[in-house]
């Protein structure tokens, strides 16, 4: 299974990643596939260098794949994320989760994209025109009052 | 001996990827408080602790040979 | 546009449907894939034919992207659904979603596949070991007790 | 003449993929008549109707070249 949790420094296929979980018994396949944007909020990106603990990155991203079989029996999961230096428009990670039904598929995704940005040892610099600076955590539909997860969202 | 792995800011500050510290028998915040001394990272209290790559807690006791790692707020994806 | 809502005879390529959304403002891409799936509540699939009103079908699909462009304005949609004869896990519709964040992007995809559920003229059979039979809808989310949509989600 | 398109079990049953019908003037259940009785397609009650590649209803007045097609529930995706 550990070919389905990769962190890598190389062009990520899109491809290459459905493929892992395709399979007779599925019906659908969720991809979710993060780019490198130019803008956030109003300020223009021109690159982004991508820094990880990679064997407990890709212990964390099993695990997500774990909790996600856990939730959803049916499912079958890959990710993988690229390190390294990324320019506007390019794939920073690919997560595919096939299930038999449709809407599974989407749960399962989205959920792995949510855990991904809570647990997995992976840190982002974005290089502006003036300056740089790491980027603490993103999450879009939680807050986290004292800047860092509860140990319940670690473990999982 | 402990190594202490250090990544994003924290290996900025320090100015290296990793550090040897004589931790065997103490909680992990010994090692956090060395970090902040001797190393100039300032930033680690907004951070978590994996030993062994695993998530853990400032209280857990080290043994020789363990890997500490202090992780920055993450954000991947 | 309209190469960004085809019906084809040909094998499809995720890649492609997917390169036609990737851009620098958007920073996420939701991509939804159907398989054919072997198993349909016991019953093995051999293979399927699906059958299209072709240049209706290619009409309604760029409804559907001209809906979330309505619903998502700032989302780019690209549709690629296969028709002819398919064999197992082969890949029968792409559905590509880029928008700026991550939660659009999943909450555009599912809209698009349900709508093609919905409206787009595309006919499936089915063909079994003992048999074959055209599929009626499959609408997961949805049913309509008259057998047939209501006038509302024909015309959007 | 109005160009009626088949498709699916609709071509099946009738073993061909369209007809020409004399119906210019007529609304469209008028087609839906005739495919019922000369062609052998028995289940248009659960079918929608679309003229000139447009989803309509069966009051619709057809005129000459108009394209009417018979759409069987859809099973796309």
């Amino acid at each position: 299974m550990s070919n389905y949790f990769r962190i890598t420094d190389q062009f990520i296929s899109v491809e290459n990643v459905v493929n892992k979980v395709v399979r007779p018994e599925s019906g659908a396949v969720n991809t979710f596939i993060g780019t490198v944007r130019e803008f956030t909020k109003g300020k223009r990106t021109l690159y982004l260098h991508y820094d990880a603990y990679v064997p407990m990155a890709e212990k964390k991203l099993a695990q997500i794949g774990d909790e996600i079989q856990g939730k959803w029996p049916d499912a079958l999961v890959a990710i993988t994320h690229r390190i390294g230096e990324l320019h506007i428009s390019d794939i920073a990670v690919v997560i595919a989760v096939s299930t038999p039904h449709r809407a599974d598929s989407y749960d399962a995704s989205r959920y792995a994209i949510e855990r991904i940005k809570e647990i997995v040892p992976i840190w982002k610099k974005e290089h502006w025109e003036d300056g740089e600076s790491w980027i603490g955590n993103q999450l879009e539909t939680k807050s986290y009052p004292t800047g860092k997860p509860e140990e319940e969202d670690l473990y999982g | 001996m402990v190594k202490v792995l250090l990544f994003a800011q924290f290996q900025e500050a320090a100015g290296r990827e990793s550090v040897e510290i004589d931790a065997a028998g103490h909680p992990v915040s010994h090692v956090k408080s060395v970090l902040k001394e001797n190393y100039g990272i300032l930033e680690l209290d907004d951070a978590n602790v994996a030993v062994n790559e695993e998530y853990t807690n400032m209280s857990t006791e080290l043994k020789d040979g363990d890997t500490v790692a202090f992780i920055p707020p993450v954000s991947g994806g």
